[in-house]
């Protein structure tokens, strides 16, 4: 018997991969960047699934509320077009799908044999698991921490070098 | 409940279709989209793992990943927009300075 | 503050005005180079006189100071260590003193010539050089001083180096040294390995401990003195490695005087004398040291009796008395042999610095077939060169009588062939009245062979002439030290010296009448010179018709011919048809260009990957990690793969 | 019955909730609509809609009339996907942002306890943030789908104009979050009650446990973010219709129009509501619980509210006045009393009253801003969200921690 859980897991499971698989079939890049939201959401509502509530809504917030949007914005900025399909690359043209089929399926393989015996995820308590999360960042993951918020830093300055226009 | 393995097994399935996105696409932006298809098919391994040792720390990389994902799509994304600006067009394929 | 405690400074005050002429001289006017120069000379010569006296006033107890070390390696260690004993005070006072009085001399003899603070520069340089030579306590220092004159020498040979035959005349010297350096490094590395260590006192301590080698026998001791006498015939222009030095008269004539007559060209026998007791370990050495200066002493004797330059003359009479020197510490007279050192220095310098007063007056003329009847004109000269050419050729009471004199009579007392030695000296003796007085003969006397309108002969201004006279009165004076030993007293030289060669030859009174003999002859000696020299060179004489002897003479012995045809000739030939174009050319330049082909060809294949193509490039990262994870991952896919089952 | 719902409540009671909400919700965005004319109109000195009904009240429902029956035009060479989906998104999001917002705390009803509110999850804030930053997709689809300059430009100024805001709206709620150390809403609420009345809510913060500290600064942060997220005068710059006709929606009529401002009015409240729950003690009243005399505002304000509204209804001369003026006031004078003789629906009002009444007062606010200022020019919106306001609620952040921090010790 199904349980209403692995319904709703293989719901969303089939939203990402359509939208991973739309990603890929979508010639415009504003709607490939709407496939990849879809991903997203998908993605958030499976940790949702599994109990990690704040990884979802961090998953949402930043990648769906920041990061897929400075994506649109820049598209919409460029005002890019139609991708060309040009096919210069003889080696992507014909070995592109078995070597990506072929990495894919070398991972699943060996996840799948590897981690056959971990037990199920179990939703433990969102306040515990977040509170867990911001006790290990702040104990003992603080010094990447802390570098993290550096590399956003340096991030910044670089993207206003970059982007600026020199004059 | 949903054995460990359906989410790795998925994960894993969308990160093949993030490699083969970043072979297949042409256009700049759809590439650095299909990098972070590949980084949220992590993501969903670690949280899945994490969940299943009952351990945070897999969390806690996953916001790693996200945070440096968020760096690189505000640098990646500069690039891209100096790209255009100074090809005029977001083909890779057309960025091909370094060819024979 | 007490200058025996801080030697270091002596050297020290040379090499600051070398820097400092060298560097800003070039701005200066003559007055403040000067200045420069003969400050920090002056100064070091005064603060060598103080340190001997401090010496002297301590119990003249030797006194050897290290100061930093320099190279340390493992066991090996080459300090800057000075030390100040009878022997370096000797060369000190020597090497300041007259460096002093040349340098004064110089002031006025370069007065005209261009690179003025060049010279003086150089000539700071070399008082450096040299006084680091005599102060060295190991042979590591020690040979760099004997490195860093040999670069002076060579430098102020070629002071006019846009003149080729003194740049030609400076690479000779400069390349001739290096052969004998090349012995002194292998007779260094030789006492290195055989004493462990290069330090004077460790390796003479060790070495007294030693059973001598007997006569004949080519023990590490020998051979050791035999490397090193190399080195020393190459400073000290022995033979067969002489040839450079009267090629280095092409040098200015202070130069001449300071460097190839007074100082550095005696290096070589204040090497010998400083490792003398090694040398009386080697009695094969020490008779071969004997008989190359006795063979060299004559040899040049007889070349210098047909030159007709001024300075070359005197340039194979430096050869000649250098052989003396060896001479006398073949036979074991060390104290004579630096006693001769010392008395040549003072007369030689003389007899130089007149040479070139001389060839002031004359305006540059240095053939004495164009000179003659000088004597009226440029007295203070003349009578200074008269003084320098009795002293050289040995009449009492002047030095030479009393230092050659006793290196004779050392070679007549020393066993197996002394009296061969004797005689040849002798003979090299009567040869040296004789052509110095020639040299008097040609250029003071008969009738003047020079066209009066062209010159006008004039007489040096006094900063020539006063160092002239002060040496006048040393190579006089120079060699009383001795005196006493004519009859039978203590020869207070060879006392100074003793602590230093142990009492060797003890002027007996039972050998006093021998002694009173000897001396005798060799007066009589010079006195035949000094006759044939007046009854050759008579009022008026003319170029001599060279031919037989004669043309083989004043061709030197066709040695410099001799030595291109065997030596150089065949290696510009070996260097041009072989090491160039075969070596070179072939190998070399093969291997290098080779390489850079292969390069180039493996990156012309390599190359085709690189299709500048992204989407290619993605792909390749994904083959990378097909393969990258295929080996990280195959102990759990291979059951998976051959359809293991879980 | 009870039984039934004890069965059954976990499906029932939630639709009958959402159904409730929607209505409500809808109503209220249309009375906005209307109550935002008439206030500005009596600002600018004009009298606002007044033809259709009493005080033109029926205006918002003429205005609905008239967008399901206007031709939606299509214009050529539009993205069609985009173009459709986007209205759809804005709607949806505003309307799912109100799932989370409790408007009073637990209530029984026959028996089944249950939340003022459809869902009650533990960390509704984050969800909330969460719906409110996909919310802008809404407008940059719009403002792309629509394939017209004006569009694409108001498209890309809120696209813009999100990301900068969103940093400081989420960096001023930390605040309050420190403070009440939870994500869900209920509890924050909960942490401001105290018996000092409004004292003790996070804008005062003097709450009875003294782990309470002054938001005035988030506040004000979270104020001025919200208006820029929901793109309000004077962040108005996606629709400035002086400089872009009118923005993202310019190429969209009837229904879809009607969607984008419902959305935006809905999240409007929305907003409001979580402002008044962060920083205005939710459902809580201003008074300390022991004034139980306070219990009675409610009828103390509905009763002369109808009456008057009776008054003013006989003095109409259409028919229309005076059936509909008359009946509205009997009807809240009824209220009014019912709530007076039933202390125990009195009490399940409270909350909720409260609730409304801030929130109503916020939105009025919105209004009366919107008829003050004028709207910010581009580079002074974006200097104004970086150099200001980001920087201030970070120090905001800081300021609350360290204070907690030394309360903690």
């Amino acid at each position: 018997m199904i349980s209403g859980v692995l319904v709703i897991f293989f719901v969303l499971a089939a939203l990402a991969v359509f939208g991973a698989v739309s990603l890929i079939l979508q010639s415009h890049p504003i709607h490939s960047a709407l496939s990849l939201i879809l991903v997203m959401v998908s993605l958030a509502g499976l940790y949702l699934l599994m109990g990690a509530e704040f990884i979802a809504a961090v998953q949402i917030i930043v990648y769906g509320g920041a990061v897929m949007v400075l994506f649109t914005f820049v598209i919409m900025l460029l005002n890019a077009g139609v991708e060309e399909r040009t096919n210069f690359s003889k080696l992507a043209t014909f070995g592109g799908v078995p070597l990506a089929l072929a990495l894919g399926g070398i991972i699943a393989a060996a996840i799948w044999r590897s981690s056959g015996h971990l037990p199920p995820p179990a939703a433990s308590g969102a306040m515990s698991s977040t509170r867990e999360l911001s006790m290990l960042l702040f104990s003992t993951f603080v010094y990447p921490f802390e570098l993290t918020s550096f590399l956003i830093l340096v991030a910044i300055l670089g993207a206003i070098v970059l982007a600026q226009r020199e004059n | 409940m949903v054995p460990t393995n359906y989410y790795v097994i998925l994960s894993a399935i969308l990160f093949g279709l993030g490699v083969l996105a970043f072979v297949f696409k042409r256009n700049i932006i759809t590439i650095f989209m299909a990098i972070e298809l590949m980084l949220n098919a992590v993501n969903l391994a670690f949280v899945a793992f994490s969940q299943a040792l009952g351990k945070a720390d897999g969390e806690v990389f996953v916001l790693f990943v996200i945070l440096v994902a968020a760096a690189e799509a505000a640098v990646g994304l500069g690039i891209i927009i100096l790209t255009a600006r100074n090809r005029r067009s977001l083909n890779v394929e057309n960025v091909n300075l370094l060819k024979l | 503050m007490p200058i025996l405690e801080n030697l270091w400074i002596i050297p020290l005050l040379p090499l600051l005005g070398s820097a400092i002429n060298g560097l800003f001289g070039a701005k200066w006017s003559k007055a403040i180079v000067n200045s420069v120069a003969l400050g920090s000379t002056g100064v070091s010569f005064l603060c060598a006189v103080e340190a001997v006296r401090e010496f002297l006033s301590g119990g003249s107890q030797p006194f050897r100071k290290e100061f930093f070390d320099w190279i340390v390696a493992g066991s090996f260690r080459a300090g800057f260590d000075l030390q100040l004993d009878q022997l370096t005070v000797v060369m000190l006072l020597v090497v300041t003193g007259v460096g002093f009085l040349i340098h004064i001399y110089s002031t006025g003899y370069m007065a005209h010539e261009e690179g003025y603070y060049r010279f003086f520069s150089y000539l700071n340089l070399f008082m450096f050089f040299m006084l680091i030579l005599v102060l060295a306590a190991n042979y590591v220092l020690l040979f760099v001083g004997w490195e860093g004159v040999g670069l002076c020498s060579y430098l102020l040979i070629g002071l006019y180096f846009l003149k080729k035959s003194a740049a030609d005349a400076g690479k000779k010297a400069f390349i001739v040294n290096r052969i004998g350096d090349f012995g002194f490094m292998l007779g260094m590395f030789l006492l290195f390995r055989s004493f462990g260590s290069l330090d004077f006192q460790t390796v003479f301590a060790k070495a007294a401990t030693w059973q001598p080698e007997a006569m004949g026998q080519f023990g590490t001791m020998t051979v050791a003195c035999l490397l090193l006498f190399v080195g020393a015939t190459g400073k000290s222009a022995q033979l067969p490695l002489y040839v450079w030095l009267p090629d280095a008269m092409e040098g200015p004539t202070p130069v001449s005087a300071l460097i190839h007559a007074a100082t550095m060209v005696t290096a070589g026998v204040y090497m010998v004398a400083r490792s003398h007791v090694l040398f009386t370990h080697a009695p094969t050495a020490m008779y071969v040291v004997a008989i190359v200066g006795c063979a060299t002493a004559f040899f040049a004797a007889t070349i210098g009796l047909v030159q007709s330059d001024i300075k070359k003359v005197l340039a194979y009479s430096t050869v000649s008395q250098l052989g003396y020197m060896f001479l006398a510490c073949g036979v074991g007279a060390f104290g004579a042999g630096v006693f001769h050192l010392m008395t040549h220095a003072f007369f030689k310098a003389l007899l130089f610095l007149s040479a070139g007063s001389v060839i002031h007056a004359m305006g540059g003329e240095q053939d004495m077939w164009n000179m003659g009847g000088l004597s009226k004109k440029i007295k203070v000269t003349f009578v200074c060169m008269l003084f320098g050419t009795i002293a050289i050729a040995g009449f009492p009471p002047f030095a030479a009588f009393f230092s050659k004199d006793s290196i004779l009579f050392a070679a007549y007392n020393s066993e197996n062939g002394g009296k061969v030695l004797y005689g040849v000296g002798l003979l090299a003796a009567v040869l040296t009245s004789f052509y110095m007085f020639r040299l008097i003969r040609l250029t003071f006397y008969g009738e003047k062979r020079y066209d009066e309108h062209k010159v006008h002969v004039h007489e040096s201004p006094g900063n020539m002439t006063w160092p002239l006279m002060i040496l006048a009165f040393l190579s006089l004076t120079g060699g009383w030290f001795a005196a006493p030993a004519l009859w039978g007293g203590k020869d207070y030289f060879s006392e100074f010296l003793s602590p230093v060669f142990g009492s060797g030859e003890s002027a007996g009174a039972e050998s006093a009448s021998l002694e009173h003999i000897l001396s005798g002859v060799a007066v009589a000696a010079a006195f035949a010179g000094l006759i044939v020299a007046l009854r050759m060179y008579g009022k008026t004489v003319k170029r001599g018709t060279s031919e037989g002897v004669h043309k083989l003479l004043y061709n030197k012995y066709y040695v410099d011919e001799l030595y291109a045809a065997a030596i150089v000739r065949p290696l510009v030939w070996l260097s041009t048809n072989v090491l160039w174009k075969v070596v070179d050319a072939g190998m070399i330049d093969g291997a290098v260009n080779g390489v850079a082909d292969g390069a180039a060809a493996v990156g012309d294949t390599v190359r085709h990957t690189q299709s500048g193509n992204t989407r290619s490039y993605a792909v390749w990262v994904v083959v990378g990690a097909i393969v990258v994870l295929g080996i990280v991952f195959w102990p759990i896919l291979h059951p998976a793969l051959f359809g293991g089952v879980r | 019955m009870s039984e039934i719902l004890a069965k059954y409540g976990f499906l029932i009671v939630p639709i009958i909730k959402v159904a409730i909400l929607v209505f409500v919700v809808l109503t209220l965005d249309a009375y906005l609509t209307w109550l935002e004319r008439k206030v500005i109109a009596h600002i600018q000195a004009r009298w606002g809609p007044h033809r259709v009904g009493p005080h033109g009240l029926l205006q918002p429902l003429a205005d609905g009339i008239k967008f399901i029956l206007k031709e939606d035009p299509m214009p050529v060479g539009v993205d069609k996907k985009a173009y459709f989906f986007a209205p759809f998104l804005t709607l949806m999001l505003a309307l799912t942002s109100l799932a989370v917002i409790p408007f009073g705390p637990d209530i029984t009803i026959f028996g089944y306890t249950t939340n003022f509110g459809i869902a009650d999850v533990n960390i509704s804030l984050l969800i909330l943030f969460a719906i409110t930053a996909l919310g802008v997709y809404g407008i940059a689809l719009a403002g792309w789908g629509s394939n017209n300059k004006y569009s694409l430009l108001g498209g890309l100024r809120s696209s813009a104009q999100m990301i900068s805001y969103e940093l400081a709206l989420t960096l001023s709620v930390v605040g309050v979050l420190l403070i009440a150390g939870d994500f869900s809403l209920k509890h924050i609420v909960e942490k401001q009650a105290g018996d000092m009345g409004f004292l003790s809510w996070n804008i005062i913060g003097l709450s009875k446990g003294g782990g309470g500290f002054t938001q005035i600064i988030g506040c004000i942060c979270f104020f001025l973010a919200a208006i820029a997220e929901t793109n309000r005068v004077p962040f108005d710059l996606p629709e400035a219709e002086s400089e872009l006709v009118a923005g993202y929606h310019t190429e969209y009529a009837s229904m879809k129009f009607a969607m984008f401002f419902i959305g935006e009015y809905t999240s409007m409240i929305s907003v409001s509501s979580l402002f008044t729950i962060l920083f205005f003690g939710g459902w809580l009243s201003p008074f300390p619980a022991s004034w139980t005399l306070t219990h009675f505002l409610p009828s103390i304000i509905l009763v002369p509210l109808g009456l008057w509204v009776f008054y003013d209804g006989t003095r109409y001369e259409t028919i229309l006045g005076r059936v509909i003026l008359p009946g509205l006031g009997a009807v809240l004078a009824a209220l009014g009393i019912a709530l007076f003789l039933f202390p125990a629906a009195n009490e399940v009002i409270q909350g909720p009253f409260w609730f409304f009444a801030k929130v109503g007062a916020v939105l009025f606010f919105y209004i009366w801003m919107r008829g003050t200022l004028p709207r910010f020019r581009y580079d002074q919106l974006m200097d104004f969200g970086w150099k200001f306001l980001l920087p201030v609620s970070i120090a905001n952040v800081v300021l609350t921690s360290a204070v907690i921090m030394w309360r903690m010790k």
